[in-house]
């Protein structure tokens, strides 16, 4: 585990500013490294995640592609096995569901079923999540899919500095990695340091340190159970909010230390909650704190259901700070 | 052995140029279908302008994908249909269920993310539909309706109804996999069904160029063994002509055929900020705006006395009117509430 | 739940028989029954799981299509919109990945997204699992992607008699549901009465009653749990096996009843651990049972590794009854 | 206006019929080429052979999609290019990693399972491979290797290091979605692949005519703006000059072509049960029996004085030698270990 110390660095830039810089130094320091997908080029992307590379780096470096997810995937995986570090773009996360051959299939088996003798450093970016109005097609948490993947890594930033940190790690990782952005936090600001740094994938990192229950918060969850801990802090429940950063592989260990710790955990994503990571994280708790835990291990997730399109609907559906903070007290009141 | 050479199809003369030819066909088309035609296209016209306006005001949640210069194909197509036959849409669908018969104010209401609409706000633009017109949907997955449509269209074979689908796509979506898979299956199955292109030379930002290294999308029927034409899409007797014939020729049971309008869209991708100067030419824009289907189809009219300005302006003005009660009718009615629709429609419960 | 009294038609047929004599039944009794896939028309399917039917019924009922599992999922959905009853085949498992939107995202949400106004009655078939050394690309158990997909159900039936009578609820029901055989128990043959029955979708089998702790098997692992079962009660330790059938929806109370009669109980499937479906039954237990669980839900899977090809990886790969049976035992010993 | 029609492509003349012609060519080639090819279908042959004649006594776990009656497509596929080249395959692969100069001892163990294999045993008949040869893997899902091989010419095109890949790919598979999209994206980039389909008029156990509504898959071609050519697939010449012009038009930068082999595989879709008669009529077999590549290549050559029948019995027996001594190899090869070898290999660890 890690605690964040106060940023050093004081720069205050986007969730998606972060994003964008980093790709550029990427593409600065390292030759084999190119991205492409669709209106990634000369547009900049549907939400100028990339804007100005493809003018500052070239057609053959930021590449628009054709609407063809599969053939977005192999392009990377194929120009990765060849030892290229490619960075594709899936521009959002329901758009796996169209590509998951090549991810799931493919990129991720490809070195096991060679016998370990091929290498796949591939990077696939998407944007997940709800929260814009965008319905059911178009505000995929699909992280659970991903995690039961051998093969593949997946990291899901809920600041900038983390987003920086990590998607650096990924790129320079030597198998196939997902990093996913969440679309609602692409304007959200945070201090990010200049130049390039890694933040280790597997590593959690301990938002808040507290003595009285355990929050495990996934992407822009962290930001919610923030909120929860203020409330509950009134109440005199001291939250711990623990967020994994990386999915897959996944810092174990911090989150059980704090069970350990605490007693009482709960696990929130955005992700309907059935079939959930939650469930993987919460059947590794109780298999590893088992005789350290004062109540069940609680869940948070979106309800049974697509994701609906009017506001009313939305804001019921994904999961805030009153649904977390309802179920850590759950923890207390049994 | 010398190998046989397959070269790619010539290019046809651009439907652009060929479309300043005399309509002399529309003649033989009776006046009612005339005016039919004519009120497709400004029933979309009005219902898309005045969407866009009050999205501008925080109205409209979501992504908004307008078919405001593409209203000659939806219309051209739909008209050659019954109100039995099928459409499958796509992301920009407005046009499609309207030129279908789509009712504005449950149109409003789902776009506005109100209880009262087609998918009682559940769905919104990207998925609105109307199963009781045939209507099967928009759709958020860029050629996913096309399969779809390919499975109403074998109900009608496999019922010997008489009826058929037509699939509307973009140019983009065709270089996806789902679309051909299914264009293949339903030439290889022979089943009733249109492929009507809506080739606006742009895949959201990109040049059509720049993904795909042909200029007409109906080179790509030769792959199924299909038959594919290119027409203008901004002249909606053409559209209308070619549908006709295609549909004809689904009803005898002769399989699907393509058609491919070419077409523009004035706005962005999405939304009304702007009209997409920043990856479209300036001259480009103004060439196809020159060109617009209804300002185009209305001087035809008059000029061959079937409408004249002033009448084609009360047509303007009442369907002007429709739009603004379905407005209205949308901001009254009430929001979805969570407690009782939220996790209802998920599943069709035994009976 | 159900316990299944012994079969009163001894009649013994296999798996694969099974199978195919309730389509045939099918197809004879509804005229919207109709089926889609490749090479089940002429030739009857690769497994010959469809032998006979397109002799009997035709071409436009039993239908051979091209190698495009979006186009044949499709297919399907389209026609279930308009009000027939259509089955469609997948072979194998694997090539979910690459019909998945139009599973997940176009099948499953068309009802919600519509407001209520679809209906979708398809069934999707198709053969799960490893054991043949087909390797890593035709030995895929993907239950934990589908139970995360509001919309779909699922069922794994574990012998003949439950085939039959599962495939009969799902192409009656009006939802999108996915069927998935075991390609290594086409062969297993078992007592299936004659005519079509029901057997209800989320409702467990309690496939054996015992007192002493609970092994929740899906699949092909009922039939090595059963073995596990003999061993154990050799050790004094008398197993319940819970067969869940359907996974989607999935019986938790007859399992979390177990759970409070037996206090341990492990979970078992073929699937790789890490967000396996054993996830969601354990958390889901841990929630409902905690204060009677004598020891950490247990889960039995496969390693974290792509499905190996030689017969030697294959086999240490696969669980068995050995590692159930260990499973058991750690629920004592600790 | 009069809409522009697309009819469908002239069918060609069939391949077995041009095939009938002299091949002229043949004698401008060099003899250590025609030797090469030669020897390239004759160890393909052989290997294939012994394979099946080994599964049937058990010895080959997993399913076993055999080459023979297709040698002359990889073989004169990958004659036309350097051993830096690149070619990606399917699930009947290993004519291609053969042809491309795979190791019979490492293919053989790896058929067997054994951790001398090229894969350990881990990936078995679907997914042998060696990257060293350039040869990007068999692929157990039906169109999947096609993106790979476009993913692997964008490198090519993105150091400029001249190589060019070859996608080699069914009939069968050209109706998927990940096929389509791959083509269509390696046009639009114009990189250097070619794509090489083995037309063997069937896809497992379905004859083509029942899934696709066109005879040649070489009309698809034209759907992405690239020439595509008919050549016989039992005439390892013709293929040959084929692949020689579409390789150094991919060299030059020109982009890519499509290659279609008319051929047929001699056994069943799996396995060497049989050669499929309950789906393919006798008479249809017969023929294509009549036109085994080898032995019309090798009458070629006697009559032409380059390789006398006793010298070619000569290269059959020493292939065959090799052959029985690398299956010796496999089976006295230990079996992968599951305690020290199943975990490993799932991912490259930092270093
Ligand atoms: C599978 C998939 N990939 C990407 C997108 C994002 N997207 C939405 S519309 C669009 C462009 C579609 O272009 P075209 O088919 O020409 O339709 P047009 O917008 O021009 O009407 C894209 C890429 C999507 N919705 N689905
Ligand atoms: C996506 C997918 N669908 C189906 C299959 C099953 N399958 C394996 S080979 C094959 C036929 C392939 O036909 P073709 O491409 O013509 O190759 P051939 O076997 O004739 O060499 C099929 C359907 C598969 N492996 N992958
Ligand atoms: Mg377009
Ligand atoms: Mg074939």
């Amino acid at each position: 585990m890690t605690v964040t110390e106060p940023a050093t660095d004081q720069r205050i830039i986007s969730y998606n500013q972060a994003f964008n810089e980093t790709l550029r130094e990427l593409l600065a320091t390292d030759p084999d490294v190119f991205i492409a997908g669709e209106d990634v080029g000369r547009y900049g992307g549907v939400f100028q995640s990339f804007a100005g590379l493809n003018k500052e780096f070239g057609d053959m470096r930021v590449v628009d592609t054709p609407i063809a997810e599969q053939a977005i995937v192999g392009l990377g995986l194929g120009a990765a096995a060849m030892g290229l570090r490619p960075i594709v773009d899936l521009m959002f996360m329901d758009f796996v569901m169209v590509a998951m051959d090549q991810i799931a299939n493919q990129a991720a088996k490809m070195k096991y079923m060679f016998g370990g003798k091929a290498t796949v450093p591939l990077t696939i970016t998407t944007t997940g999540g709800a929260g814009l109005g965008a319905a059911a097609q178009h505000s995929a948490s699909l992280e659970a899919w991903l995690i039961h993947v051998p093969g593949l890594k997946l990291v899901y930033p809920s600041n900038a500095h983390d987003l920086k940190g990590l998607l650096v790690s990924c790129v320079r990782d030597d198998n196939p990695t997902i990093v996913t952005l969440h679309k609602a936090m692409l304007g959200s600001k945070g201090p990010v340091p200049e130049g390039l740094y890694e933040i280790p994938l597997g590593v959690a990192n301990v938002v808040r340190e507290g003595q009285d229950a355990t929050v495990v918060a996934i992407g822009r969850m962290v930001q919610f159970a923030e909120k929860a801990a203020e409330q509950l802090a009134d109440e005199g429940i001291d939250l711990e909010i623990i967020d994994p950063r990386s999915l897959l592989p996944f810092d174990t260990e911090t989150v059980v230390d704090s069970a350990r710790k605490t007693n009482r955990v709960v696990v929130v994503h955005e992700a309907v909650r059935n079939g959930g990571i939650g469930a993987e994280i919460a059947a590794q708790i109780q298999e590893e704190a088992f005789d350290y835990l004062d109540a069940p291990v609680g869940r948070v997730g979106a309800p049974f259901a697509p994701v609906p399109f009017s506001p009313t609907l939305e804001s019921e559906y994904v999961p805030d700070a009153d649904d977390i903070a309802a179920a850590v007290r759950a923890t207390f009141n049994r | 052995m010398a190998a046989t050479k397959k070269a790619p199809a010539k290019k046809k003369a651009a439907a652009k140029k060929a479309s300043g030819g005399a309509k002399a066909s529309a003649a033989q088309i009776p006046k009612e279908v005339l005016l039919d035609l004519h009120r497709r296209m400004v029933r979309i016209r009005h219902l898309e302008e005045s969407l866009g306006r009050i999205s501008t005001e925080g109205k409209v949640p979501g992504f908004l994908h307008l078919y405001v210069g593409e209203e000659a194909v939806a219309s051209g197509g739909c008209a050659a249909l019954t109100d039995e036959d099928q459409i499958t849409s796509t992301h920009r669908g407005h046009g499609h269920l309207i030129a279908k018969g789509g009712d504005f104010r449950q149109m409003m209401a789902e776009f506005m993310g109100r209880s009262t609409g087609y998918c009682k706000g559940k769905g919104g633009s990207m998925h609105v539909s109307d199963l009781d017109l045939g209507m099967l949907g928009a759709n958020g997955i860029v050629g996913a309706g096309v399969p779809i449509g390919v499975g109403a269209a074998f109900a009608n074979k496999y019922r010997g109804d008489g009826k058929v689908t037509m699939a509307f796509f973009g140019d983009g979506s065709t270089n996806i996999g789902a679309w051909h898979e299914a264009v293949n299956m339903a030439c290889a199955l022979q089943l009733p069904i249109v492929f009507m292109c809506e080739n606006n030379e742009y895949a959201e930002y990109t040049a059509r160029d720049r993904v795909m290294a042909i200029t007409d999308v109906a080179d790509r029927a030769v792959a199924y063994g299909m038959p594919g034409v290119v027409v203008d899409g901004m002249d909606v007797v053409a559209v209308y002509e070619a549908a006709v014939e295609a549909v004809a020729r689904a009803r005898r049971g002769e399989g699907p055929s393509m058609i491919e309008c070419k077409t523009y869209r004035y706005y962005d991708h999405a939304g009304v900020q702007g009209l997409g100067r920043t990856y479209r030419s300036d001259d480009e824009v103004e060439e196809w705006l020159a060109r617009d289907p209804i300002d185009l189809f209305e001087a035809q009219l008059a000029s061959s006395k079937v409408l004249s300005k002033a009448a084609a302006k009360k047509v303007h003005d009442e369907i002007q009117a429709e739009v603004d009660e379905a407005i209205e009718f949308a901001e009254n009615s009430p929001w979805p509430d969570p407690t009782t629709d939220l996790l209802t429609d998920v599943y069709t419960e035994a009976n």
